[in-house]
């Protein structure tokens, strides 16, 4: 599968100006931008890191710039969101999808291991699409755990934070350059571990319509906290509630945005 | 148009954790993880997140300061480096080679410790090499 | 560090003292808190509760500068209660006698009188570790920066050595390095007592070795070259050099003439720092080659520019001995350059040879050939994301995981006994407080850094004070917020925050700051072996700051009455 | 027996967020019209029951809180048009998230109450306080502590202090 997407981001280097993607080198391997004449022999899949931001970032510097990324399902949704909020301009962005095998799937408990390209003109997708695999099973649990166990495992997870932001940088939908957390209005600075719940509170409420499932902040915790519990259940809530699924649809608007168009009054928000 | 990640050692404590610095265009944007680094495993802490933030900071030194007149003033590297060979030659040849002391950094790299021993031992003739290891 | 840091994980019993690791070493704290996870026993013997206290099974709160007591404490349960390794101390050590005799008056009741730490905390802590099949002991500066701090060491070794805890994996005694790479610096000779890879001045082939191969004493046996700036030098000096705190304290009495500092501050790091600025303004000439314009950079004669570790390629050596390659991401700004560029021009300035090195790559290959623990060294090897730790003497060695695997580099591992020593200063009734300074999660150092990041300096933007909530009644912190804390050396104005993850009694000042330098108050008193300072200990008094607002409103409640 | 005790004299603390167009001016009616409500409402008046951000129920929960209420103008009647469907969306998953941590959900509530109708004011308030009440001291279930003691709680101490 890899030297299909080699060929194919040869292909369409040809027509674009670059293509975000991972590179192995002897130092590593880490997010680069190829251009005609790099060796794509470097051109990698593993590990994973927020392509959406590296994409986000060099759109922003470069305004006239095409570019490609190569993309799973996680960016791809990511992608989405980033679309929605202004950060990723979908004109100016062709994407290579790139599914995931089962395996990958079922690490990550990712219902759709397969990217959706069906919104992103000129896209292409390569691999064959697996079916998704099943959830974490403490999702399903959780309801029968008492409050106060709650209280004491998330408690018990957080006293152990670094407040190291490495969930919020590494998140491939956070981009707010004032960020919430660093606010000490809300959250006191300076504090180790930081004040529990209001940090992971605020963290999980600002991933409710923007969490796409990639589960990178859990991979980047140095502490080991499981988060993508809490943001999965937050996810399922979200689609259960008001019908949004992150990252499905291009055109749809994130739910907490308000126009005027949305003023008639609906029938069914009655809480 | 050019982004690359250059994967180097972070420059705060001694875990030595691994961290990519994102780099456009010749300017360091950000930093991002090594997730095949044996000790750092894609994590990082909050000074390992930010260890790009003071690479491009207004206050880095830019030129050779020599003190004139009581104030430190930007000069030329010939005329920095001349004044330090002379001084230092100088107050070697008066008051020997024990009069001369050298720290050596526990933030430079191994090559440039090691140079800057071999320097004052080699060179100035002198033992008396240290640096913060105790502090 | 005797083990590496991965191993931490597979450990069953992890003493952590005198380190704050989790703010000061956060990565290793992972391992720590996933040995946890995975059913170890934590213990933290510390003044202060801290994020790592707070995951342990068992915190110990002493008395800054009694480590010795309580560790000699720790030794004489294991020893009574039958559980030392006698076949390891049978085969691998000598002086255990020494150690028995030493530690014999040390009852866990005798420890709580010396140490504040209960007995029978102290007899559980020392089950948890003798009991344990893996134990490891992490230290950091509050073990060695005391004027005990050799002793608080070797105590430390004594304790591993007592259970077996040597020469396997998940054992050892760690140290852990507070700096990138303050184990390459002491790896490559920045010590006034070795050369690269401790080799020893003093031992005559060792500087013949490197007379020869620097070119100081040619066939012929002259110099080879000299500009005549200097006295050419004939021969390396076999004499052991000066440290830097004997540096500072002959500066000012003018024996010392120069002083060359690359990428330090003492001005900030050194104890007693009003005492070091007037050492130091007595100097002829002071050279400080620098990334920024430091607080020892501001009374420099001649300020060099350096680069930082995101503009040169070199290696750094990290507190588990792992040497690891440093990439060049950008240019250097404006004209600095890498510090290894600076050396070289100076030293050709100066007429000397040896200097003709045209990357770090191939000073590296010199040192390899110079080094024996760094022989197997190259660019070549590091690459590939190779983890070789030292020793690594040649270029098939697999690099050392852990130290002392079959026998200690001395041969039989020796125990030392070890008498218990009071502080340099104790709290007194003029200077009721104990000082203990330290690091904090988001800052480094002396702040040269991290203070110009903007998000860490945003956590903590100024210097506090920890103060007990009893002591803050004593002294009156009452909508208080900030105090004059003062030594007999200096005072600074700083914020106050109460809390109780200190001990009544002591206080706790981060040193990152430079407007309220911690190292102002601090004791330079050193310990006579190691010449570190006691940071971790002196005694100081807090006085609440006048408030401008409330001396106006009494100034206008007295006139009116 | 002792425990029960404690809980009956229990009073909960609520902070009511309240909608200045609407819920704020039903306080207010309630108040005119001497319609009791209880004295455990804590009201903070805000622009718009949309005004009122998750972190700030975090917050009031982080300070002590036993309960917290968002009252605001019902859906349609709102003054910024619609900017209390923001609320409706919100609110309900935030409450949620309160679970998940563990802290009781019931002890959130969000109601729309508009400036005529004093007597829901009055009913709406004292529900939920009712419910609090049962629920007991929210320490008890959360054990916040705080981390660094303000100033009043060195009061508190030296007067304990004094006192021994």
């Amino acid at each position: 599968m890899i030297t299909e997407i080699r060929d194919k981001v040869a292909e369409q280097l040809e027509k674009l100006d670059g293509i975000v993607a991972l590179r192995s080198t002897e130092d590593g391997a880490a997010p680069y931008l190829f251009q005609q004449g790099d060796n794509l022999e470097e051109l990698v899949m593993n590990p994973r890191y927020p392509l959406s931001k590296t994409a986000s970032k060099l759109q922003k510097r470069f305004k006239d710039a095409k570019l490609g990324v190569v993309a799973r399902g996680c960016d791809v949704r990511a992608l989405v969101e980033m679309a929605k909020r202004n950060q990723i301009d979908p004109d100016r962005l062709v994407v290579i999808g790139v599914t995931c095998t089962s395996e990958e799937a079922e690490f990550c408990f990712c219902a759709e291991p397969a990217p959706n390209l069906d919104q992103w003109s000129g896209s292409t997708l390569i691999g064959e699409p697996v079916p998704g695999a099943p959830p974490n099973p403490i999702v399903a649990e959780y309801a029968q755990i008492p409050y106060a166990e709650r209280w004491a495992f998330w408690k018990a997870q957080f006293t152990k934070c670094h407040k190291c932001f490495g969930c919020r940088d590494i998140c491939p939908v956070c981009f707010c350059e004032a960020c919430a957390l660093e606010d000490p209005l809300w959250v006191e600075p300076g504090l180790l571990a930081p004040d529990f719940p209001m940090y992971h509170l605020i963290k999980a409420q600002h991933m409710t319509t923007r969490c796409v499932g990639c589960r990178q902040c859990e991979m980047a915790c140095p502490a080991d906290i499981p988060l993508t519990v809490l943001y999965d259940l937050v996810r399922q809530d979200v689609a259960e509630l008001i019908g949004y699924v992150p990252g499905a649809d291009i055109n749809e608007m994130p739910p907490f945005t308000l126009t005027l168009a949305d003023a008639a009054i609906e029938s069914d928000l009655v809480y | 148009m050019d982004y690359k990640n250059i994967q180097t050692i972070c420059p705060y404590c001694g875990c030595g954790c691994a961290l990519n610095l994102e780099v456009i265009d010749g300017e360091i944007v950000g930093v991002l993880p090594a997730n095949d680094h044996p000790v750092s495993q894609g994590s990082l802490c909050i000074k390992g997140w930010n260890a790009h933030a003071f690479v491009g900071h207004e206050d880095r030194l830019k030129k050779p300061l020599i003190r004139k007149n009581g104030q430190l003033e930007e000069v030329s590297w010939n005329e920095a480096l001349k004044l330090v060979a002379k001084n230092l030659g100088s107050i070697q040849k008066k008051h020997g080679a024990d009069s001369i002391g050298v720290l050596t950094s526990a933030k430079c790299t191994n090559e440039e410790n090691y140079l800057l021993q071999k320097f004052a031992r080699a060179v100035i003739g002198t033992n008396n090499v240290d640096h913060c290891a105790r502090l | 560090m005797t083990n590496s840091i991965p191993e931490f994980e597979d450990a069953d019993c992890v003493l952590i003292t005198g380190s704050n690791t989790s703010e000061a070493h956060p990565l290793i704290s992972t391992r720590i808190m996933r040995a946890k996870a995975k059913g170890a026993k934590i213990v933290v013997v510390d003044p202060r509760t801290t994020q790592m206290s707070l995951l342990a099974n068992l915190h110990l709160k002493q008395q800054p500068g009694s480590d010795v007591a309580w560790i000699n404490g720790m030794m004489n349960v294991i020893i009574n209660e039958g559980l030392a390794d006698d076949v390891f101390i049978e085969k691998r050590t000598e002086g255990f006698d020494e150690l028995k005799a030493a530690v014999a008056e040390f009852t866990p009741e005798y420890v709580e009188e010396i140490s504040g730490i209960p007995a029978y905390d102290l007899v559980a802590a020392a089950k948890m570790y003798a009991e344990a099949d893996a134990a490891s002991i992490v230290y950091s500066m509050g073990i060695t920066q005391h004027i005990t701090g050799v002793d608080n060491v070797l105590s430390c070794a004594n304790l591993a050595m007592l259970t077996g805890n040597m020469g396997r994996p998940s054992t050892g005694v760690n140290p852990l390095r507070g700096q990138n790479n303050v184990q390459g610096a002491c790896d490559m000779g920045g010590l006034p007592n070795v050369y690269p890879g401790y080799q020893k001045v003093s031992d005559p082939d060792i500087q013949a070795k490197f007379e020869k191969a620097w070119g100081i004493r040619t066939e012929n046996g002259g110099r080879k070259t000299g500009s005549g700036l200097l006295s050419p030098v004939t021969g390396l000096s076999d004499k052991v050099g000066l440290t830097v705190t004997e540096m500072v304290e002959l500066a000012g009495s003018g024996e010392v003439k120069t002083l060359y500092i690359m990428g330090e501050n003492p001005l900030m790091a050194d104890a007693d720092i009003n005492h070091a600025k007037k050492c130091l303004k007595n100097l002829d000439f002071l050279v400080v080659q620098d990334i920024f314009l430091t607080e020892t950079a501001e009374i420099a004669d001649v300020v060099l520019p350096g680069a930082s570790f995101a503009e040169k390629d070199g290696t750094f050596t990290a507190t588990d001995r792992r040497v690891q390659l440093v990439n060049q991401a950008i240019e250097p700004v404006g004209e600095s350059k890498a510090d290894w560029e600076i050396i070289n021009m100076l030293a050709k300035e100066m007429g000397a040879s040896g200097f003709d090195f045209s990357s770090p790559e191939e000073i590296m290959a010199e040192i390899a050939a110079l080094t024996p623990i760094y022989g197997g060294y190259s660019y070549e090897r590091l690459k590939n994301g190779n983890v070789l730790q030292w020793p690594c003497p040649d270029a098939e060695h697999p690099g050392t995981p852990y130290l002392h695997k079959d026998k200690f580099s001395r041969g039989l591992g020796k125990f030392h006994g070890i008498e218990y020593k009071a502080p340099a200063e104790s709290a007194d009734d003029d200077y009721p407080l104990t000082l203990t300074t330290g690091r904090i999660m988001f800052h480094f150092h002396t702040g040269t850094m991290s203070r110009r990041a903007e998000k860490l300096n945003k956590e903590v933007p100024e210097a506090y004070v920890e103060i007990h909530p009893e002591d803050a009644i004593k002294v009156g912190i009452n909508g208080h917020k900030r105090v004059t804390v003062s030594s007999r050396r200096g005072e600074i104005e700083l914020a106050t925050r109460v809390t109780d993850r200190i001990k009544p009694g002591v206080v706790f000042i981060p040193f990152h700051f430079a407007e309220a330098a911690a190292n102002a108050l601090t004791n330079s008193a050193f310990d006579p072996v190691a010449k570190i300072p006691e940071y971790k200990v002196c005694a100081v008094k807090i006085q609440t700051t006048a408030d401008p607002v409330l001396e106006v409103c009494n100034e206008s409640y007295k006139s009116k009455n | 027996m002792e425990l029960i005790q404690i809980q009956e004299d229990f009073e909960p603390k609520v902070v009511a967020f309240l909608c200045n167009w609407c819920s704020y001016a039903g306080a207010d009616n309630a108040g005119i019209s001497r319609l009791q409500s209880p004295a455990n409402i804590l009201p903070i008046r805000v622009m718009c029951s949309g005004r009122v951000s998750p972190e700030m129920i975090f917050r009031a929960f982080r300070s002590g809180a036993d309960g917290v209420m968002v009252l605001g103008c019902h859906i349609g009647d709102c003054h910024y048009i619609n900017a209390n469907h923001r609320t409706v969306k919100r609110m309900p998953l935030l409450k949620n998230l309160l679970g998940y941590v563990g802290i009781n959900p019931e002890r959130f509530t969000l109601d729309w109450v508009s400036s005529a109708e004093a007597p829901k004011f009055a009913r709406v308030t004292k529900s939920f306080v009712n419910t609090v009440r049962e629920l007991g001291p929210i320490a008890a279930e959360m054990s916040v502590e705080p981390i660094f003691v303000t100033d009043e709680l060195v009061n508190l101490a030296a007067e304990e202090l004094v006192g021994v």
